[in-house]
């Protein structure tokens, strides 16, 4: 069936115009479906956060009132959480490249695919209108904490509604997923012929669809809570407030895992290519995601370690942190032998790699403070937190997001964008991010405690050097946006391979076709075998 | 074109669909698993009135209820068995049993809960906040539990008057039933659900 | 894997389910009738589990199924006891 | 890096420390490796990659060392962190409750005030009470942090080293003024401890009225002042019977507050809202003060002239 080659982009199916992008259920359309709106949501919680960061300019009130304040951090929390970096990669990058990457046409359920979007941008619009709506932006952080969860005045409701349906989003795309590992891959590919992506895909569809359940029922008692007085997190009704942190962990540990999963597997997909050269330990790779995705589940309890909880507790969760980390640790070591005597072209893709590996080791090593009870109880609650979940999120996740971005770009768009600029652009993310960053934790360590409105002047200097990195930080994403668009719009055109790179999605042309092989691909041993 | 578009729709994977179907079970036992967590540190802390609260659930209620959804799980393996074996008006007769016994249990269930509110035992209620601690929650546990399972009945009930449907247009045949399979996989979820919902909530000594 | 060659459960085969399942009811209720202190839930519980096996291996179809399915449903199960454990270390020592 | 301001600080610095040292000692490593391995082998010097076998003596290496790392830092981490656990039998106990968005401090002898006046080198227990939401007890410089959970008696102990100042967070997010809600914590000598404490006045008697328990039960204290003060809500002073100006649903109309005003206030208080004061801080406290406690609510909004 070689029929002549249409780009899925110029593919004209049943619908014209705009239905034929929100009601396709092609995998690549819904990919670039969720990239615009995560695009959008991102610009949306880039700028919340920015606004914080010029409150925070300052001791006292500088631009806004407490009350705004902590609904700007509750709602950045909740888009940033729910809306960008927990579907980011896995809804853009799996979708598109997923079933490429094992040889598909397509997911196993194109349908519940599309549906999946829908749920996506129907929770997505109740979160924002959680900020707009009458009683004000909830003001619970994206904890939602209770008691104080049940009790403030706030759209509380509306914004764990939101929550709840994103998750729903999120469980369905997760089992969508699984599904085709399963069942799609290409003929002779077994499951240790995959390309490493997959392998972080689907570790992370399996934290998704098992540990998304119990924040909905969580959310969902939290409203009842609300709305009848239940009374299962009320003390005074014989509840037990500490309840609910355990239930929000039990999923929200391994949610950050979501988060950096696909990650390393974008980078993973990347030191390769760009070294010409095999992944070293592609079996260790492969089997710590399903490490970190297994022991993940067990210690939530690490962000409880203030609550009063058993020492049993403490000691167990603190253990079982530490030993989280070595599958980490790991994947770091494989990555960096990738490239010994490897032939290294530092283009942006690879670039911003770099940097994803640098920040992540920041994040990741400060995590291990936080495994250690007696450091954690030092800097809990304080912005050494919130300058270790920015590193290992945003300069985890985030750079990864980016380097996906421009090392996909040519086969989703088929075309080519300008180097040179790409290059400062990650640069000057790279300045900015750590001059925002990096003074967290140091005033972190001397109790400078997150979700401060009003701080003593003697942690100014810090908040000064953040606020300037956080301008920094915007021109470079902007700048890097508009290189990318400038490449969509007018860039050369891209060849099929421009990177020299062995998976499946680089013998196909770009952009791919509808059903993206014309005929059955060729499957080798060892998805990433340079000559 | 278009054929390239129907192409990727139709194609059919019935293994898929089904590890589909469990994926989703998977998900909703772990929603319910929430909940016996929640149900289960309360228990420890308040062992003597969850007791005292489970004599006011009618034992009798409560078994008729299991043994009904037993039979309904059974009814539906069996019309499983008998699309296999192609005999439609059998399937057709045993999709309608499921439904029924479901219609009997919500029946049921919605004396019991009746009879509760007749009290003024409801969430939200003003004796509720009167009740000991213990027992408060027994029952705010009880209505949320048996509430949610109910949702899940009727959902499955949907599901399998869909099925009914599909059967009696032929759509579901002996060769293609995996669609009766998978509502039938959601309706053992609710026994299954079930049958730990009742020593739990009913039978605590 | 393929459908057409798939297990048919015979009629009988599900009843006789059923009668074990309508026995263990029947267990269930009388065992919590005696008072056996913290056995009653023990007991109670392991019916249950039994019966679920039972549930999920006939009337799901379970035992028919592939390997990879039944070790996936296992470890959910697993995976769900293992995070009330867990969370009993907190709960039994505070 | 840090003076010896409690008994704590060593344990806790040197888990720190020693983390920092590994997390150091990594960071500088893979970087430095990184870096030289992308000058070396960069396309123009190094043209041709050689592919090289993955070794599983060199995969166990790395795994195994890891752990062993690992497990180290947790034993500090433990270390550090058990004797915050350890209170001493014949320690001070001090009664710690925290409310939206304040600290009280009670002594033996139901002696209460705002600053934690401590003195030197004795051992305290800080006992936990919150009366509304999660607060969290955080003295940085002690290495000291617990939340203060309602319901829950939660505990820390410390024995501070070093006369001075120090500042009290709290560190849990608690509602509106969460970054307000500090304290002052005094370390001083005996003597002058003791000085200050015979000096501290016996917390007055509990104040009978009916109405008046209520209102404290439910905390709408820390809003709302009796003496005139404004706080975050207006004050109950002088508020039944007198009229101001109220915004319902955007629409600015002047008001007597009567006791059914007073009741919709309460029970749905974002419909009428009193110009100056934002929406949304107050909320509903439908079900939470019975219908049946209204009126001796009302009552007592009557004596505040
Ligand atoms: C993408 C998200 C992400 C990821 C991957 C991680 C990864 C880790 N996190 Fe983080 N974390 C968050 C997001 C994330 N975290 C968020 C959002 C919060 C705050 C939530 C809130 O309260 O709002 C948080 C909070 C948080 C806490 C609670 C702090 C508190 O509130 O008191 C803790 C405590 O243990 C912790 C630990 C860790 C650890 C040990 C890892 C490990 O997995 C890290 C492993 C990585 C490495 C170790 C680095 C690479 C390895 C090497 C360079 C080799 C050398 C290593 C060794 C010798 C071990 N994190
Ligand atoms: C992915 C997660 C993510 C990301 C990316 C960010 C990004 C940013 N965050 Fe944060 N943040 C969180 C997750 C994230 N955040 C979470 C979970 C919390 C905790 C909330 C809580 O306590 O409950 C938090 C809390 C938090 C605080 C602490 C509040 C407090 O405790 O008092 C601060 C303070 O400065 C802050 C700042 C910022 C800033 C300045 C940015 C950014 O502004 C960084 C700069 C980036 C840009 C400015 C991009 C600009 C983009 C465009 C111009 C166009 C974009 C368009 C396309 C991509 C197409 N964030
Ligand atoms: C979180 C802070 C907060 C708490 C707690 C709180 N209030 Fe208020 N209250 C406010 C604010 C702010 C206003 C003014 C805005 C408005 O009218 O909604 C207000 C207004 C009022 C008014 C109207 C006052 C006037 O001058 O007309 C009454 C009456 C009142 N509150 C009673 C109570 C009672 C009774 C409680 C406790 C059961 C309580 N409040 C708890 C913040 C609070
Ligand atoms: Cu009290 Cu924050
Ligand atoms: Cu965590």
């Amino acid at each position: 069936m070689s029929t002549e080659y249409i780009s899925f982009l110029e593919h004209q199916g049943k619908y014209k115009g705009i239905r034929s992008w929100i009601f396709a259920t092609d995998h690549k359309r819904i990919a670039f479906l969720y990239m615009y709106a995560i695009a959008s949501f991102f610009l949306i919680g880039a700028i919340l956060g920015l606004l914080m960061r010029i409150e925070l300019i300052s001791p006292g009130e500088t631009i806004m009132k407490p009350q705004t304040y902590n609904g700007l951090f509750t709602v950045h929390g909740i888009i940033m959480i729910f809306m960008v970096v927990i579907p980011g990669l896995s809804a853009v990058f799996g979708n598109f490249f997923l079933p490429i990457l094992i040889g598909a046409k397509d997911v196993a359920f194109p349908k519940l695919n599309l549906f999946s979007w829908w749920l996506f941008m129907l929770g997505s619009i109740l979160a924002v209108a959680s900020q707009l709506l009458k009683s004000g932006p909830p003001d619970t952080g994206w904890t939602f904490y209770a008691p104080y969860s049940t009790t403030t005045g706030t759209n509380v409701i509306t914004a764990t509604t939101a929550a709840f349906i994103l998750g729903f989003s999120s469980i369905l795309t997760g089992l969508n997923f699984i599904v085709t590992v399963h069942r799609m891959r290409a003929p002779g590919m077994k499951f240790f012929n995959m390309p490493l992506f997959p392998w972080a895909i689907y570790a992370t569809a399996w934290i998704q669809l098992l540990a998304t359940p119990v924040v909905g029922i969580t959310l969902i008692m939290l409203i009842a809570e609300r709305l009848f007085g239940i009374g299962f997190f009320n003390p005074d009704l014989g509840g037990d407030p500490v309840l609910f942190q355990h239930l929000f962990w039990i999923y929200s540990h391994p949610a950050v895992y979501i988060m950096i999963l696909p990650a390393m597997g974008v980078i993973t997909e990347i030191i390769p290519t760009f070294c010409q050269k095999k992944v070293y330990g592609y079996k260790a790779i492969a089997m710590s995601s399903l490490a970190i995705a297994g022991v993940g589940f067990l210690v939530w309890g690490h962000h409880m370690y203030t609550s009063g909880m058993s020492e049993q507790a403490r000691w167990f969760f603190s253990l079982l942190t530490f030993l989280v980390a070595v599958p980490s640790a790991i994947k770091v070591f494989n990555w960096i032998s990738t490239m010994y005597k490897g032939s290294i072209d530092m283009k942006p893709p690879f670039l911003f790699a770099l940097f994803f590996i640098f920040l992540f080791m920041i994040g990741g090593l400060t995590g291990l403070i936080l495994g250690s009870v007696a450091t954690d109880i030092q800097v809990h609650d304080t912005s050494f937190i919130v300058a270790h979940f920015h590193y290992i999120i945003f300069g985890g996740m985030g750079f990864a997001f980016f380097a996906a971005i421009h090392y996909w770009l040519p086969k989703m768009y088929g075309k080519m964008y300008n180097f040179t600029r790409a290059n400062i652009a990650a640069v000057a993310l790279f300045i900015g991010f750590n001059l925002l960053y990096f003074p967290q934790f140091l005033i972190g360590i001397q109790g400078m405690p997150r979700r401060y409105f009003d701080y003593p002047p003697r942690f100014q200097w810090a908040q000064i050097t953040s606020t300037i990195g956080g301008f920094i930080l915007v021109s470079a994403v902007i700048l890097m946006i508009t290189n990318l668009i400038i490449g969509v719009r007018r860039g050369a055109k891209a060849p099929a391979n421009p990177w020299n790179g062995t998976t499946l999605e680089w013998q196909i042309p770009s952009p791919p076709s509808l059903e993206n092989f014309d005929e059955e691909p060729l499957v080798k041993e060892n998805p990433y075998d340079y000559k | 074109m278009s054929e390239h578009i129907t192409h990727v729709e139709e194609h059919r994977d019935d293994e898929a669909s089904k590890l589909g179907m469990w994926l989703f079970i998977f998900t909703e036992l772990l929603l319910f698993g929430g909940l016996i967590l929640v149900y289960s540190v309360f228990r420890m802390q308040y062992p003597a009135n969850f007791h005292e609260a489970s004599l006011e659930l009618s034992v009798t209620i409560g078994a008729i209820n299991t043994v009904v959804l037993l039979i309904s799980s059974m009814t539906i393996a069996m019309a499983i068995t008998a699309i296999q074996k192609k005999n439609k008006k059998l399937t057709l007769r045993l999709i309608s049993i499921t439904v029924f016994m479901a219609l009997v249990f919500l029946f049921n269930k919605y004396f019991e809960w009746g009879h509760k509110f007749e009290h003024g035992l409801y969430p939200g209620s003003d004796l509720m906040q009167l009740l000991e601690r213990g027992h408060h929650l027994y029952f705010s546990l009880y209505f949320f539990m048996t509430g949610l399972h109910a949702l899940h009945i009727i959902v499955g009930m949907v599901l399998l008057i869909i099925c009914y449907v599909k059967v009696n247009k032929g759509s579901i045949a002996h060769d293609k039933f995996v669609f009766l399979e998978n509502g039938a996989l959601y309706w053992h979820l609710v026994d299954l659900i079930w049958i730990f919902l009742f020593p739990l909530l009913y039978l605590i000594s | 894997m393929d459908n057409h060659g798939s297990h048919i459960t015979e009629y009988k085969v599900l009843v006789r389910v059923l009668f074990v399942l309508l026995l263990c009811t029947f267990l269930t209720i009388s065992v919590t009738g005696f008072n056996l202190g913290a056995f009653t839930v023990t007991i109670a519980l392991l019916i249950a589990g039994f019966k679920s096996y039972m549930v999920l291996s006939y009337f799901m179809h379970l035992k028919y199924e592939s390997l990879l399915l039944r070790i996936l449903v296992s470890m959910v199960f697993v995976l769900f006891i293992i995070i009330v454990l867990i969370t009993f270390i907190d709960y039994s020592f505070r | 890096m840090f003076a010896n301001n409690s008994n704590f600080v060593q344990g806790v610095d040197t888990a720190f420390y020693l983390i920092f040292g590994v997390a150091i000692f990594f960071l500088v490593m893979l970087t430095t490796i990184m870096i030289v391995f992308v000058i070396k082998y960069n396309k123009k010097r190094h043209a041709h990659a050689v592919q090289i076998k993955d070794s599983s003596t060199l995969e166990i290496v790395w795994t195994t060392i890891p752990i062993i790392l690992v497990l180290v830092m947790f034993y500090f981490g433990w270390e550090g962190f058990l004797p915050m656990r350890r209170a001493p039998k014949d320690a001070m106990q001090v009664k710690v409750i925290a409310k939206m968005w304040k600290w009280t401090f009670e002594y033996p002898g139901m002696k209460q005030s705002d600053t934690l006046m401590l003195p030197i080198n004795r051992a305290v227990k800080m006992n936990l009470f919150s009366k509304d939401v999660i607060h969290g007890f955080s003295i940085p410089s002690f290495r000291v942090k617990e939340d203060v959970v309602p319901g829950k008696n939660n505990y820390t102990w410390f024995e501070p080293k070093i006369i001075g100042n120090y500042d009290l967070f709290c560190s849990a997010y608690c509602g509106l003024s969460h970054s307000y809600m500090l304290a002052l914590v005094k370390i001083v000598s005996q003597e002058e401890f003791d000085k200050w404490l015979a000096g501290l006045p016996v917390k007055k008697a509990e104040d009978n009225n009916e109405g008046f328990k209520i209102l404290e039960k439910n905390g709408c204290f820390s809003c709302h002042s009796t003496d005139g003060r404004k706080i975050v809500g207006p004050t109950f002073k002088g508020l039944y019977g007198s009229k101001h100006d109220v915004m319902t649903d955007g629409v600015t109309r002047n008001i007597t507050a009567d006791s059914i005003y007073i009741e919709t206030s309460i029970m749905d208080p974002n419909k009428d809202v009193v110009v100056g004061y934002p929406s949304g801080v107050m909320k509903s406290y439908k079900g939470l003060i019975r219908d049946k406690d209204m009126p001796k609510v009302i009552d007592y909004f009557k004596t505040l002239k």
